[in-house]
């Protein structure tokens, strides 16, 4: 009994390579792998929560295996930071060190480095979300957006044009974001909203994203946030209500968002039922394809709430995807190291990057891979969007308190975004609950 | 006009007085409308997950009462997308273990605390209901630790339990314990004492007494606490989730099977609910298999003063 | 091999003693029977035997050996339970055939012994009815079947017949008997049909409110109680008791009067008189009797072969009307039912002589049983 | 049964009576009191290293501080300074612990009025489920198999099922039961609905559980004491309440103790319906915490879960004692 | 109010016919007891009046309406079952009251009527223990107090005394016909003891088989017989049959021939005389008696008032020694315990003329009950 053949290389492994694992083993082998290492895709949970469970009990209880294993790149961090995993630096050779180090997106290598810039795992791919919308829904109403595709507008603009070919457009849904009291919020989508504002959750996101826990500014409560607030509600609950403003479009998106993860909030743009959509690039590979929206979908970067470099801190305002994404790391009990570093290595392959890109839709983290990848199919159609996005993400501020800071920011979020509370009562009480948090986990 | 009013008053009387008469039609409408009522509210969400199913997963939205297409592949595809048969095996595996432990660990508890009193009772069942107060996570840290052989007792290391099927099955079973301890408690407290005297006399032993007279007249008790130990292992998340790496060879249970639909962006719908109703029917087996021994254990009038 | 002894046994349950400190002592191959009222105590006394209570205080002895501590199987009875507790789930053959099986028994004895249980209970064709389909005495029947089926030390039947017909009752009396001596083996056997406990039984064991009255061969218990409720207890109808003194040789009462001779008694005292012992003084067939008394007859009751005559006494003094009719003051007489009798006739009765029994009022006790013949005529 | 399988069981038998002579010897000869801690003794092994032993372990790491940054979780050891802080509202929990301002989102009345809402319709249907699956009627089989059945649906599933019920773009639920006013457009991100859908859901599986053991307890009720309340001339309706009801009420009983408690208990269909942010309960905290590696405080939470289930059902066992008293 | 009429029941389970094609009529305020072999149908019987169980065929009538549709409830019995049944929830009291609650009487009329039930029935101070905290017979006494407490039109009763001493169960039935007396009611009363039949009925039912054989008052049962069932069945010991034939007015069998004027039959019959009836031939008491027996003493059996003796009759022409002993063969007498007799001694017996019974061996059917007086002189 135990965990299958002792004699493979076990790593945790994403959904999508699981269910196409044949097709990714032979392309790692095609990448440069030795044929010699056996892998063995298991699965390390289902929600992300899960597997965060999963591997804090894998890894304090020192099991050997798996050897490998995928982390959210929202909390490998605190892994990181409890010594849990493997230091590559020194392990892998320089030179793949080096690409990571400097070629990758460099959002996503600051996931999985130290606050001393070592690196403990290697992304696996970059995750931001784009707008996709109904090319032809927004051509018929005489505009093209198409022109946005590396260029964003604004939320106002785009509130306002968006509200045209709404009530232009026989679909029952607007615009289509998530809004539902879950991590989404926090890590995501009011990360955007805020960042576009210029706003941060921990004042310069430069200094102070990954910590010092205690040691840094609450900033939740600052104006750009409360601004990116109104205008969300904006969004939903139209113009008359309180908290909102005026000079945007409202009722473009369903009160139904409040309780809407992806799932939900995709599907009646899937169906054709929505003018637009906030979502992640799995979906476009679903959109896109033929027997959904086909070439009738179009992908622009995020609208912006400030324009680019006037937000209050550095690297806010402007266009804002919020990152997301899988890192690989090496379990340091593992007897496989070596096996280990190789795949590591394979991942890191530009051949491998296209393949994976290609069978499953997982965004090279080079972004140079990215940008030659033009021939895949669907996916190929959005390189440009994509691309832009790509540079222009937030990640969220994964330190060791985050999942204790991420309920109270999406419950406070929600609550004003569906007005139970005030926007500014509801950023005050948030602010003095992740100063409470901070306070009590000072490092 | 006036005569159908008339007419529809004298049926309602008629039939309030028939009702009124006899009391049995009305305790048999009562039924049979119960029946309806509850058949229902008990199939309602499945036959909605026979819809889901069959709705091809992109479609799923703004569903009615109706499929919205019809893709009967969705069952065969459970299969082609992860060895859930392989899955359900494991669960039932660990799911009859375990119930084999509780009913035959439960069984002699119960019939301890149902018929005999002596120092100590109340206090140890109270000790034992304690145990299910609380929530599953509050055993998991130890118990994955013991699992995983870090811990040392008298000097021994303890087992690798993780990634066994009896990773699951054993504290899947004490946690169980309390309820089906309880149950038999009170089913062999109704047997009355004269049948157990009967076989001791005969030359039983206690235990032989047990487990011939006892337990049989208790079937309706016990085969409920079988029922009822092997639906709680079969559908318990808590350690079925996190004693086991999730692949099949590692005796992963159905629940894992079930999660292999749920991506972390995209959920296959149809799918899970196709793989839920795929994955009820060992249960619907077990319920008409049980129910029967519920019903077939005592002929009636069998328990005599 | 199977003697069976009480020493000191009590048993108290929490407000109630229904055993109290009781000694017996059974032989090896004696059948004995329990008779007594209700509630008195007998099946627990049978059940400390059998092991299912434990007694409070005292020893039970089984074959020499002091088995207190022995589990019931261990003891090697066979016991009929007076709730007969049949098995619910199990037909009649395995019913009967339980001991056997549990004690590993061949399938071709178990088969033999349960054919021949089977034939000596009448209960052909019923092996594999459950008991819900069996009527009650068929129920019974089984009961004693599972306990017959077996070879064992004692038997211990509680009210085994309960439930039977005379017919079947005598036929089952003879055959436990015939079971009994075949086998062997000590009986205890619990009973309130007195007519059963002195046909099967070597000695009957009288028992009241948990204390053991008398252990006495059936004739000796029913010709020479040791005490008042003995005489009350054992007999159909029931002994007629009339209170008075003894003084000077000669027993005094309100109704009656005659000479007791050799009872050197001088307290009160309570004559005991049973009702076939009673003759109207011109009854031909009357022995020699003593005393006369003159009463009312109130009712008469034929019974088939006897006939049962209740009468009224007047006191010496008193006419009859004037007294009321209470059980002590009335007089039981058992007649063949040739007898010429009407109600309401006044008539005069008198008293076999030798079976008339004196008691101390105070204690109960016999003093006497039988008068001597003396000198003195009767009237 | 036929004689086969007569003769199997008395060979059977016979061997392990002789392997186990000895044993069950000694066992027999044991006082009472000896038998029934010997009879015990399996179950303690159990109970003691599955769950009495994690618990002490837990117990015990509910009196350190979390530590979330170290390798290892458990911090130093602060006494109950965790409870302290938990129950003066002082730990920073993902929803306040008990506050009667928003007892929709606070844990201990959104636990409370779950557990007695979905409990005592349970209760009620259980109850009717179980009278009506004990009769006879054609098709009884099948209906006993039906209405148990939802009992068997795991939680992921049961939790999917109204959760797509009740999302507006996908099922159908919500727009008829809004024009009734019986709930928000968005009734799983509505603290209020959320818990009330959490107890439909949990009313749909968890009724069958109730009927399960009550229609067992009804099973083995004697017939012919209904033959005697006949005669004594009780209706049906008297006879439920002199006969059955006080029958079955030991079986009732502990079916009720068991929902009270896995009532109590709640958390994975919440996160499977409206999630833990909206409907938060008692072991939403608990898992939170874990999930952010709080293990101290998780812990903590997880015993004050168990002390309060221990005092709600004091009055419950005061009942048990009651009735197990008269029943002596 | 309360008559009762079967007609034409039969029960049928799957494989029994537990009652056959019934017809019997019980007339209000009477009292009729049922008594059979076990297993006959009494119980079967009971349960169809009570509407327990629903006949396969048949009616039955209460008060003159056909009951066949009415719920127990609605017929307004009271019934004492076989097996007690007491519901072990409830104590003593609750019990009893049972009934008396359903109908919603006043707690004070309850308490009154429960009080009156436990004095006559001799439970004092049980009115709060348990079901599982008495003895059989209490129990017993329980079950009968829950159907007293009420007044309903009918009884019915399925061995209420099985399990009581003779001296309560001699109490319990004056107590229990004074009760029906007061109250009025009819009573079905199933017992398997004679002497209970016969002393409290109106009238005996006797089945057998699930057949009425006869429904008569007792002393008719036990005088004339209407079939060798009956002769057989009604008395303890049971009656004595000898297989014959007649022919001229004389029966002759192997072992006796004996003069039977006015019996016109000339086949194959059965003689039946009863053990009382048989007296030994020098016995001064006997009356007129017809025949001899020459038989050997088997077995001597003193039961206090009475003796039982067996004898192995000699066949005419074959000496004692040679004949089996079977039970048609052998003859039991009752007599007097003082007669003087030896086992193993050879007597001669005779029969009371009067009491002599004859059947047809082949129907079963009773020809004459007693012999006619003839010039022909006994012996
Ligand atoms: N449920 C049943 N299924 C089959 N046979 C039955 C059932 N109930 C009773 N019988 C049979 O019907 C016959 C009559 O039963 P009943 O109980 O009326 O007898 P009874 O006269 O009361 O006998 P007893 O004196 O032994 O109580 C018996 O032979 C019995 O075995
Ligand atoms: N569990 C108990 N708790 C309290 N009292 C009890 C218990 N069991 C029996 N008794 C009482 O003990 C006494 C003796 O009971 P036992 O059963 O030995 O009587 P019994 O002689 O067999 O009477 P019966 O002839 O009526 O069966 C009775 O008064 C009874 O009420
Ligand atoms: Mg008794
Ligand atoms: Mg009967």
């Amino acid at each position: 009994y135990g965990g299958g053949s002792d004699d493979a290389l076990q790593l945790t492994a994403t959904n999508e390579w699981r269910n196409n694992s044949d097709e990714i083993t032979q392309a790692l082998y095609d990448a440069g792998l030795s044929e010699d290492i056996e892998l063995e895709l298991i699965s390390g949970g289902q929600t992300t929560d899960e597997m965060q469970n999963q591997y804090s009990q894998w890894l304090s209880s020192r099991q050997e295996k798996p050897d490998l294993l995928a982390f959210d790149s929202g909390w490998t961090l605190p892994f990181i930071v409890r010594g849990q995993l493997q230091n590559l630096e020194g392990e892998l050779p320089s030179d793949v060190l080096d690409t990571v180090h400097e070629d990758y997106f460099e959002q996503s290598v600051n996931t999985t480095t130290d606050s001393d810039g070592e690196l403990y795992g290697v992304p696996l791919y970059p995750d931001f979300p784009t707008i996709q919308y109904r090319k032809d829904l927004v051509e018929d109403a005489g505009y093209d957006w198409e022109q946005y595709r590396t260029d964003p507008l604004s939320w106002e603009q785009f509130s306002h044009e968006l509200q045209d070919v709404y009530e232009q457009a026989d679909v029952a849904y607007g615009y289509n974001w998530q809004a539902a009291s879950e991590i989404q919020l926090a890590c995501c989508v009011f990360n955007e909203f805020v960042t576009s504002w210029g706003g941060a959750y921990f004042g310069n996101p430069e200094e102070y994203l990954y910590g010092p826990i205690g040691d840094r500014p609450v900033t939740i409560d600052e104006e750009p946030v409360l601004q990116s607030l109104r205008m969300a509600r904006t969004f939903i609950h139209g113009t008359d209500a309180p908290d909102t403003l005026d000079e945007f479009a409202g009722g473009i998106t369903s009160e139904e968002a409040f309780q809407w993860g992806l799932s939900p909030s995709m599907q009646p743009f899937t169906d054709g039922d929505a003018v637009a959509l906030r979502n992640w690039p799995y979906s476009i590979n679903i959109n896109g394809a033929d027997d959904a929206l086909g070439e009738d979908m179009g992908v622009m970067p995020m609208p912006y709430g400030v324009p680019e470099g006037e937000g209050e801190y550095p690297g806010t305002g402007g266009s804002i995807g919020a990152l997301g994404g899988w890192n690989y790391c090496v379990n340091p009990n593992t007897d496989r190291l070596d096996d280990a570093l190789a795949f590591l290595e394979t991942l890191t392959s530009p051949e491998f990057q296209r393949a994976n890109f290609e069978l499953v839709g997982h965004i090279p983290p080079n972004p140079d891979i990215l940008k030659d990848a033009t021939d895949v199919s669907i996916m190929g159609r959005y390189l440009e969007p994509l691309s832009f996005a790509g540079d222009h993400t937030m990640a969220r501020p994964a330190t060791a308190v985050w999942s204790q800071q991420s309920d109270p920011v999406a419950q406070e979020a929600n609550a004003a975004l569906m007005g139970d509370t005030g926007v500014e009562d509801a950023m005050s009480e948030l602010a003095s609950r992740l100063t409470d948090l901070e306070e009590s986990f000072e490092s | 006009m006036s005569d159908a009013t008339s007419d529809t008053e004298s049926v309602i009387d008629r039939t309030a007085h028939r009702a009124i008469r006899d009391p049995d039609t009305v305790y048999r409408w009562l039924t049979y409308a119960g029946i309806g009522f509850f058949l229902t509210v008990s199939l309602f969400p499945f036959y909605w997950l026979v819809v889901l199913a069959l709705t091809p997963n992109r479609a799923i939205a703004d569903m009615g009462v109706v499929p919205k297409g019809f893709n009967p592949g969705a069952f065969l595809e459970v299969f082609e997308v992860v060895p859930f048969h392989l899955y359900m095996l494991n669960s039932v595996i660990i799911a009859s273990l375990s119930t084999i432990i509780v009913l035959t660990v439960g069984s002699i508890a119960g019939y301890v605390f149902g018929r005999y009193d002596f120092p100590g009772r109340t206090p140890l069942l109270l000790g034992i209901l304690v145990i299910s107060y609380f929530p599953p996570v509050a055993f998991l840290i130890p118990l994955f630790r013991l699992f995983t052989g870090q811990v040392t007792l008298i000097g021994l290391e303890s087992p690798e339990l993780y990634n066994t099927p009896w990773g699951i099955v054993m504290p899947l079973s004490a946690i169980t314990m309390p309820l089906i301890i309880f149950l038999l408690t009170t089913f062999y407290r109704q047997i009355p004492d004269g049948l157990e005297d009967a076989a001791r006399i005969e030359g039983s032993t206690r235990i032989g007494a047990l487990r011939r007279v006892i337990v049989p007249l208790s079937a309706p008790g016990v085969a409920t606490a079988g029922i009822l130990s092997f639906i709680i292992v079969y559908n318990e998340f808590f350690f079925s989730y996190l004693m086991v790496n999730g692949t099949v060879e590692g005796w992963s249970p159905v629940l894992h099977g079930i999660f292999a639909f749920q991506g972390s962006q995209q959920v296959a719908y149809n799918l899970m609910a196709a793989a839920s109703i795929i994955g009820v029917i060992p249960m619907a087996l077990l319920v008409m298999i049980a129910q029967e021994r519920i019903v077939s254990g005592l002929t009636q009038g069998a328990l005599k003063e | 091999m199977g003697s069976v002894r009480l020493e000191n046994v009590t048993k108290r349950y929490s407000d109630v003693t229904a055993v109290d400190d009781m000694n017996i002592t059974i032989e090896d191959g004696e059948f004995v029977s329990f008779v007594g009222p209700s509630g008195c105590g007998k099946s627990t006394t049978l059940e400390m035997i059998g092991g299912l209570t434990t007694q409070s205080e005292g020893s039970v002895y089984i074959d020499g050996t002091d088995v207190t501590d022995l589990p019931p199987k261990d003891r090697n009875l066979a016991m009929v339970f007076q709730n007969i507790a049949l098995f619910p789930h199990m037909d009649v053959f395995d019913n009967m055939s339980y001991g056997l099986r549990i004690r590993g028994a061949e399938d071709e004895a178990i088969e033999r012994r349960v054919d021949e249980a089977v034939e000596t209970l009448k209960l052909e064709g019923m092996l594999d009815r459950m008991p819900s389909e069996l009527s009650g005495g068929q129920r019974q029947r089984v009961a004693i079947g599972r306990a017959i089926v077996r070879d064992p030390e004692v038997f211990l039947m509680d009210e085994p017949l309960a439930n039977l017909d005379a017919k079947l009752r005598v036929h089952m009396r003879t055959e436990l008997q015939r079971i009994q001596r075949k086998l062997g083996v000590t009986a205890i056997y619990v009973t309130h049909d007195q007519e059963e406990a002195m046909t099967m039984s070597d000695r009957v064991a009288i028992i009241n409110d948990g204390e053991l009255q008398q252990i006495a061969p059936p004739l000796t218990c029913y010709e020479e109680p040791t005490n008042v409720f003995v005489a009350g207890f054992i007999g159909s109808p029931s002994m007629n008791f009339l209170e008075g003194t003894v003084a000077d040789g000669r027993f005094e009462s309100e109704i009656v009067s005659l000479d007791a001779p050799g009872v050197d008694a001088s307290t009160d005292v309570t004559l005991g008189i049973r009702p076939e012992d009673i003759y109207p003084v011109d009854d031909h067939r009357a022995p020699a009797t003593v005393g006369t008394v003159r009463a009312d007859v109130d009712v008469i009751e034929p019974i088939g072969e006897k006939m049962f005559v209740y009468l009224r006494p007047a006191a010496a003094d008193s006419p009859v009307e004037e007294r009321g009719r209470t059980e002590r003051d009335s007089l039981l007489m058992s007649v063949s039912p040739e007898t010429e009798l009407a109600e309401d006739e006044v008539i005069e009765v008198t008293f076999d002589q030798s079976s008339i029994h004196l008691f101390d009022a105070a204690s109960g006790n016999a003093l006497v049983h039988g008068l001597e013949r003396e000198p003195t005529p009767t009237t | 049964m036929s004689t086969d399988d007569r003769s199997a069981t008395i060979t059977g038998d016979r061997s392990r009576y002789r392997l186990d002579l000895a044993v069950l010897d000694r066992i027999e000869r044991l006082s009472d009191t000896q038998f029934v801690y010997v009879m015990l003794l399996p179950v303690f092994a159990l109970l003691g290293t599955m769950a009495i032993w994690p618990l002490l372990y837990t117990a015990n790491i509910s009196l350190h501080a979390d530590n979330i940054v170290a390798t290892n979780p458990v911090g130093e050891f602060v006494g109950l300074g965790n409870y302290v802080d938990i129950l003066t509202g002082q730990a920073n929990l993902q929803r306040p612990f008990f506050s009667l301002e928003t007892p929709f989102t606070s844990a201990v009345p959104v636990t409370l009025l779950f557990t007695v809402g979905a409990v005592a319709v349970e209760t009620v249907f259980g109850l009717a489920m179980a009278l009506i699956l004990n009769k006879e009627f054609r098709g009884r089989r099948w209906a006993r198999v039906a209405m148990i059945l939802p009992w068997a649906v795991p939680i992921v599933i049961q939790g999917m099922v109204f959760y797509l019920m009740f999302q507006p773009s996908i099922g159908f639920a919500v727009g008829p039961l809004n024009e009734l006013g019986l709930i928000s457009t968005t009734p799983l991100a509505t603290s209020r609905d959320g818990l009330l859908i959490a107890i439909l859901a949990d009313v749909w599986k968890q009724s069958a559980f109730m009927a399960l053991l009550i229609l067992a307890g009804l099973q083995s009720i004697d017939r012919s004491l209904y033959d005697v309340a006949d005669v004594a001339g009780a209706s049906k309706l008297q006879q439920f309440r002199t006969i059955t009801f006080p029958l079955v009420l030991p079986a009732l009983l502990v079916a009720l103790l068991f929902r009270t408690i896995g009532a109590l208990k709640v958390y994975g269909l919440i996160e499977a319906t409206s999630g833990c942010n909206t409907v938060p309960t008692l072991s939403c905290l608990v898992i939170g915490l874990w999930n952010g590696n709080r293990y101290g405080s998780a812990a903590a939470v997880a015993f004050i879960i168990a002390a309060v289930i221990g005092v709600l059902l004091l009055g419950y066992l005061a009942q048990l004692r009651r009735h197990e008293r008269g029943e002596m």
